[in-house]
């Protein structure tokens, strides 16, 4: 069997069980590959292990992706998994915020580590200044939790609708209480968790071919966990080291992810990209990237896969 | 052992002002809980009640104070609640025989002693050689000391993940050798400093002694230099494994460490589960006294052995 | 200053004549020590002679290189000007052939080792084997008194015994010459008289050369064959004296005229030229 | 293959040269203490160089020593403004409150015979703790400014401070406390006139411990939250973005802080203890 | 044992008689330490009395309770038996009115200090003036011939000039009794002899009451106009020599019959009972 390492974005739980189940349910195998899962955390650069040689094919969000293309990582997207954005801000009322007016002056919370890049855009397309000022707003590095806005530290943070999003609920604030702001609906979405691998690998038919059925087999986990979402968070579960998940929040996690991945087959949709790189053009004094990509993005693999 | 009264005293008041402290810490949240339970509270509205001072609040909400000490995600849990926590990741799991499973705490602290053992022996090995060669060559004297202090000074956590990245890359998997490596970094310091110490206490009177033998430089490490240095080592270790334990908590904070007692705390914070937090911190203290206990015991029975006066 | 033991010299050589053979050999040494503060002149133009069998004093005031000699006798010390031989070869080549036993003030006992480990300690580095090692030891701990104490951590003897502890280890092996740099200087006097006749006595047993170092006046005069007073800034040789003390010594022996002649004129060396500092 | 051959070339001149300069006569002159070192470090930046380029490792996983220069110059600004948030503001307001907030208790502890008994232990136990775990609750309680960072440095220097004030306020040897007692010295006087400059030594010792603690704890409680500056938020960011030579940069950075605090204050010590035998060379 | 001056005594008061004042008087006085090993008994019923300007010294083997009863006097220990007065009123309110002036064994000076500094500690804990203290500092400087060394460091000094500092420390201050626990213990015979003369000279210039704890025969000899000796387990007073010596005391004195005479007294005083480790 040939082997692939596949390093995560972030730690184990709902968001990536599509490969847990692919891994679990033996498609991978199927596929004659024996594949490693690399859990990522707080400090974990995909697109730097993946320069360093310590995975195949890492899950990433474009922006960064991109961010480290221009750099001179040559990353391409193989596969797009997810076809929407889960990204959104929440904020008190209490703390005043009802419009994205209402933003100036107030102190909002962001992830950064590469995370940033669609909020900067965002804020540049608002107008709003984010080096604090009356004018623009105070941006707090916001840490691994939802705690400044539950304290009242911030007026908003970043949440994803699978997850954060849920913790502020659980922390006893109702929906009623808050107000929410989805990059999808404010047109500022920019593409997340999708699968990328090195340029000069993909030049490699024998590693391309790897590619082909890696990506096969996870879509294939994929489908299979968007129709059983309970299952997929128990084998999800089941990988977890750090023993801190709980099922419900998994479970619950797994209904939100299957939002964002139903409509798309693995196929990068070009418009998504062309969309996601203007948006990342256009972040104001301080571009995320400042040139439009070449070859970020291939149809190679997943046209093979599918077909 | 004439201190046993004093230090459960000092504890009792620690836990005690720790107790004490949980009302003013938690009112807050408790009276914002309350509130939204359908509570009149003084002053309306958690953003109204920022600007009123807490003990104003428990003063003109008596009723509710009681309430902090039961939050489910208190700013300050009661020792109680740690107490609790601790017992339901650990003794509990014992009982129901999952003392290995990813949600007992034993298992966490094993993972992490594990890679502190290895970064321990690691940085104590570096530690000893290094002062071999210190003791030994006045080059190595004159151009490492001061880098080794400089060393020091470098954050580890902003090389941690360089760590990882690199080691990947020379193929070493897991993140088990890079925490390793981290908490070796932290741990290899003292031991040098206090080898250092050590092996050059023999006296010049001592060394004398030896040289109107006509003893060889390996006779005198040997026979001299290494058995004085013996107290200064144990030492050393107890510094070095609290320090290698230090480097693996901090090894795995940012790294993303999965599993451990630092994951633990990381994931803690992530989940907005403080109780997760201290209960990993309070492991981490236990797991160091034990450590520093060992070594002590240790201590004690070989220095007694080699005829050292404790 | 050569030294041609007149009287009563407790040497094993029947004939105590001009012709007695000479062990230590020093002429015009010097010794200048390069120090921040400037050259230090240790010693300057120190010439000696000390005969086999023995028992020479170095007294002096503090800084007056009575250590500085010793040391350059037994080679720990280079000196920077003159000759020196030892047995009619360098010192270097003397401490080569391991012919010195050095005791020095403090007992120096290496605490993680017993009475008998470290007796054992110079026979190991040189080599000697098992069994003749614990021969050896229990041989000279019997010499000073110290049998049955051989398991003993120093710790758990007095002072007294661990100077005597150190003794031993100095006559483990077959050194001939004995070299002792204020070994009672930390005793208190009751003791030290105690010590200094079984000093005596060990001396006329083993038939060693002893150069010793001490402060004390009633110690040099009580011990030596041979008095050498010292005189600091530069350190220098101001008088030898040769004792006419018979070799059969009593401790009583300090309330003689005679011993109180020595006794005088060692004093009246020293008071010469002394500062108190 | 060039560089690396060039980079072995240089190492083994380096190396002969300090032990020639070790060696020779001028080896106690400060100028030569100063060069050892300092050679033995332009050599690790040159293996450095020569590894990295000889070796094409990627500059996203390890930048070139010259690159990190080249970063640094450009990026002043920047790090000066990381450097007040983090080391200004943070490290250096926590420490001197740890500091002088261990100093009080420990002179309070110590004129309790029983506080003493019971305390130093814990306190010797607490300092072996790895207390930057509190940081995540710190940032909670404290916020997300500098405020946080200092509480976490406040309470991660505290305790060595304490314990070795504690321990040098005991320090006196008996002869020399009989001696204040033969005067009939109150406490105060002997406080002042003995206990404290003996203690000196030790407070020291706890100080210098104290401050590489500071950096390493004001950086790492940036980890859990912070404004968007500071060299903690810089390093994690900057990893994030692929941006290792700036990383480097701040590394270099806080080493050069820390490697100057802690000159400080062994300076200072100097200074202080001048008359203890470890000072007096 | 109480002790009437029957001769030559150092005093200012013209009468020597019985009647001399009595400066420290202890009755049966006795002191036990309890340790782990059991209680040692480092005094046991020990009577003595010193007159205003005597110069006492004390002698026994180590552990014979020399220091213990020196602590006592100067309330730096508390006797668990008898009775002990210091100028009439107890050791404790002697201290409060610092009748004490102290000297232990090392110098024991602050080395943060310098050696006007260490003078001047005891002036500025008892709150003397500016002014007055710097005259008392150069006044007793010159009386221990260290003008000049004002503002040196302890360390820069040799051990003899410490402990003449840690006299004039002693000194400076208004204390009557002088109490010295082996103060020359740690310097050589040779430095000692002319500290020896040094503080006889003091004394007589002073007149303040000394009690002296010393190792050295000829030392006590020497210095003193009554000397305890004293042996151990349990510690108890075994002999009071009253000094015939005039109290002119060259150094050569040590040379004539009576001086010998009193130290045979001494020696056989010692011997008696005592074991030598
Ligand atoms: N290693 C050294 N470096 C510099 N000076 C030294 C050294 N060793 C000794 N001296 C100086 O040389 C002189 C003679 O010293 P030495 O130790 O021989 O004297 P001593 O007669 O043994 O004195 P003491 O009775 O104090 O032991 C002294 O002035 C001393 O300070
Ligand atoms: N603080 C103490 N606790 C227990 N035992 C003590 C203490 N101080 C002294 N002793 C014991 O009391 C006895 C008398 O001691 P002291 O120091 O008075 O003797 P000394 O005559 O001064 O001896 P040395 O000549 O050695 O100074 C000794 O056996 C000693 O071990
Ligand atoms: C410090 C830090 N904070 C947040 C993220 C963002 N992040 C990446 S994936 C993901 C999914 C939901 O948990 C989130 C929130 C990060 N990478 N690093
Ligand atoms: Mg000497
Ligand atoms: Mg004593």
């Amino acid at each position: 069997a040939d082997d692939v390492t596949l390093q995560l974005k972030w730690v184990t739980q709902a968001q990536f069980a599509g490969y847990y189940v692919a891994l679990e349910n033996g498609f991978y195998s199927d596929e004659d590959l024996n594949v490693t899962i690399k859990p990522g955390g707080p400090d974990i650069a995909p697109t730097q292990v993946l320069a360093g040689g310590g995975a195949d094919v890492t899950v990433e969000w474009m922006p960064a992706a991109l961010a480290a293309r221009e750099k001179g990582l040559p990353m391409v997207n193989i596969a797009q998994p997810f076809k929407s954005s889960g990204m959104m801000l929440t904020c008190r009322k209490d703390a005043g915020v009802a419009t994205t007016d209402d933003f100036a002056g107030k102190t909002l919370g962001v992830w950064f580590f590469g995370n940033e890049f669609p909020f900067l855009s965002w804020m540049s397309q608002l107008g709003l200044s984010t080096d604090g000022g009356d004018a623009g707003v105070e941006v707090l590095k916001q840490g691994f939790n939802v705690d400044p806005i539950l304290n009242g530290q911030a007026a908003c943070v970043s949440t994803m609708t699978y997850n954060e999003y849920w913790q502020v609920i659980d922390a006893g604030l109702s929906p009623d209480d808050l107000t929410t702001f989805k990059y999808e609906d404010q047109g500022v979405a920019t593409l997340e968790d999708g699968l990328y691998a090195l340029e000069e690998n993909l030049a490699d038919p024998a590693f391309e071919d790897k590619m082909v059925r890696f990506v096969r087999a996870s879509m294939k986990g994929w489908k299979w966990a968007e129709e059983n979402p309970e299952d997929a968070a128990m084998i999800v579960l089941d990988y977890d080291e750090t023993g801190a998940q709980t099922e419900a929040h998994q479970v619950r996690m797994m209904g939100e992810i299957a939002k964002l991945t139903a409509g798309s087959n693995g196929t990068l949709v070009e418009a998504d990209y062309e969309r996601t790189v203007a948006s990342l053009l256009a972040g104001g004094s301080d571009p995320v990237i400042t040139a439009a990509p070449e070859g970020a993005w291939t149809h190679a693999i997943t046209d093979k896969a599918l077909n | 052992m004439r201190n046993v009264v004093p230090i459960f005293t000092v504890l009792l008041a620690i836990v005690g002002a720790w107790w004490l402290a949980v009302a003013p810490m938690n009112i807050r949240p408790a009276l914002d809980i309350a509130e939204r339970g359908g509570a009149m509270i003084v002053p309306e509205g958690s953003v109204e009640r920022r600007d009123v001072s807490v003990w104003r609040l428990m003063l003109d909400n008596r009723d509710h104070v009681v309430a902090g000490y039961d939050l489910k995600r208190p700013r300050l849990p009661t020792p109680a609640q740690v107490g609790n926590e601790l017992w339901k990741t650990t003794g509990a799991m014992v009982a129901k025989g999952r003392a290995w499973s990813k949600r007992s705490l034993i298992y966490h602290g094993w993972v992490t002693l594990h890679s502190t053992l290895w970064g321990f022996l690691l940085g104590t090995t570096l530690g000893i050689l290094g002062a071999v060669a210190i003791v030994y060559s006045r080059v190595v004297d004159m151009s490492l000391m001061p880098w080794a202090i400089i060393s020091q000074t470098v954050p580890i956590v902003a090389l941690a993940p360089m760590i990882i990245v690199v080691s990947n890359q020379v193929g070493i998997e897991g993140r088990g050798v890079p925490k390793a490596i981290i908490s070796a970094y932290l741990c290899y310091f003292p031991v040098l400093v206090s080898m250092v110490k050590g092996l050059r206490s023999p006296s010049s009177s001592e060394l004398d002694l030896l040289k109107t033998y006509h003893a060889s430089g390996f006779q005198s490490f040997l026979k001299l230099r290494l058995p004085a240095s013996v107290p200064y080592l144990f030492t050393a270790l107890k510094v070095g494994i609290a320090a290698a334990l230090v480097g693996t908590i901090v090894g795995e904070l940012p790294t993303g460490a999965i599993s451990g007692l630092g994951a633990r705390i990381l994931i803690g914070d992530q989940f907005g589960t403080p109780l997760a937090i201290w209960s990993a911190l309070f492991c981490a203290a236990i797991l160091a006294g034990a450590l520093v206990t060992v070594l002590d015991i240790t201590q004690r029975f070989t220095l007694r052995k080699m005829g050292f006066r404790s | 200053m050569t030294s041609n033991a007149p009287n009563s010299l407790p040497q094993e050589i029947p004939g105590q004549s001009p012709a007695a053979e000479t062990v230590i050999s020093a002429q015009n040494l010097s010794l200048t020590f390069e120090t921040a503060d400037g050259p230090v002149h240790a010693l300057k133009d120190v010439s000696l002679d000390i005969n086999k069998g023995d028992f020479v004093s170095f007294i002096g005031p503090s800084g007056c290189g009575k250590t500085t000699f010793l040391r350059v006798m037994a080679d720990l010390e280079q000196p920077t000007g003159g000759q020196i031989s030892v047995n009619g070869v360098s010192p270097r080549e003397a401490r080569l052939n391991r012919a010195y036993g050095y005791v020095f003030q403090a007992a120096g006992l290496y605490p993680w080792r017993t009475i008998g480990g470290n007796i054992r300690l110079p026979l190991e580095i040189m080599g000697y084997d098992k069994a003749d090692q614990a021969e050896r030891v229990t041989r000279v701990l019997e010499m000073v008194d110290l049998a049955g104490f051989e398991k003993k951590f120093p710790w758990q003897l007095s002072g007294g015994m661990q100077q005597r502890a150190s003794i031993a280890r100095a006559l483990a092996f077959d050194a001939d010459i004995l070299l002792m740099d204020e070994p009672f200087g930390a005793l208190d006097e009751i003791v030290r008289d105690h010590l200094n006749e079984q000093l005596l006595d060990l001396w006329a047993k083993t038939g060693k050369t002893i150069g010793f170092v001490t402060h004390s006046i009633p110690e040099a005069v009580f011990l030596s064959t041979k008095i050498v007073v010292m005189s600091p800034r530069p350190g220098r040789v101001t008088d030898v004296i040769e004792s006419p003390l018979p070799k059969e010594r009593p401790l009583e022996i300090r309330d003689t005229p005679e011993f109180l002649e020595v006794a005088h004129r060692v004093r009246e060396g020293l008071r010469a030229g002394h500062s108190y500092d | 293959m060039i560089w690396i051959v060039g980079m072995l070339v240089f190492w083994a001149a380096a190396w002969a040269c300090n032990v020639w300069l070790a060696n020779s006569a001028f080896s106690d002159k400060r100028a030569v203490r100063i060069a050892v070192p300092l050679i033995f470090g332009l050599t690790i930046l040159v293996l450095w160089e020569g590894l990295v380029r000889g070796f094409g490792v990627s500059q996203v996983i390890l930048p070139p020593p010259s690159q990190v220069i080249s970063v640094f110059a450009a990026s002043t600004d920047l790090l000066w403004i990381d450097f007040v948030q983090t080391v200004a503001k943070g490290a250096l307001r926590g420490f001197m409150i740890g500091a002088f907030a261990a100093f009080v208790a420990a002179v309070l502890i110590d004129r309790s015979a029983f506080l003493t008994r019971g305390l130093l232990p814990i306190g010797n136990f607490v300092a072996a703790l790895p207390i930057v775990g509190i940081a995540p609750i710190l940032v909670n309680w404290f916020g997300f400014d500098w405020q946080s960072k200092a509480a976490v440095v406040v309470v991660m220097v505290f305790f060595p401070i304490l314990v070795n004030t504690v321990q040098g306020l005991r320090e006196t040897d008996a002869m020399q406390r009989d001696l204040m007692r033969t005067y009939a010295a109150g406490y105060l006087q002997t406080l002042f006139k003995l206990r404290l400059p003996a203690a000196m030594p030790f407070i020291f010792n706890g100080l210098k411990i104290a401050t590489t603690l500071a950096l390493i704890g004001a950086i790492v409680a940036e980890y859990f939250g912070s404004p968007t500056r500071g060299m903690g938020f810089r390093i994690s960011t900057g990893v994030g973005s692929l941006s290792i030579d700036l990383v480097w940069a701040e590394i270099f950075v806080s080493a050069l802080v820390g490697s100057a605090f802690y000159g400080a204050v062994a300076w200072i010590e100097k200074r202080v203890t001048f008359w203890h035998p470890s000072q007096r060379g």
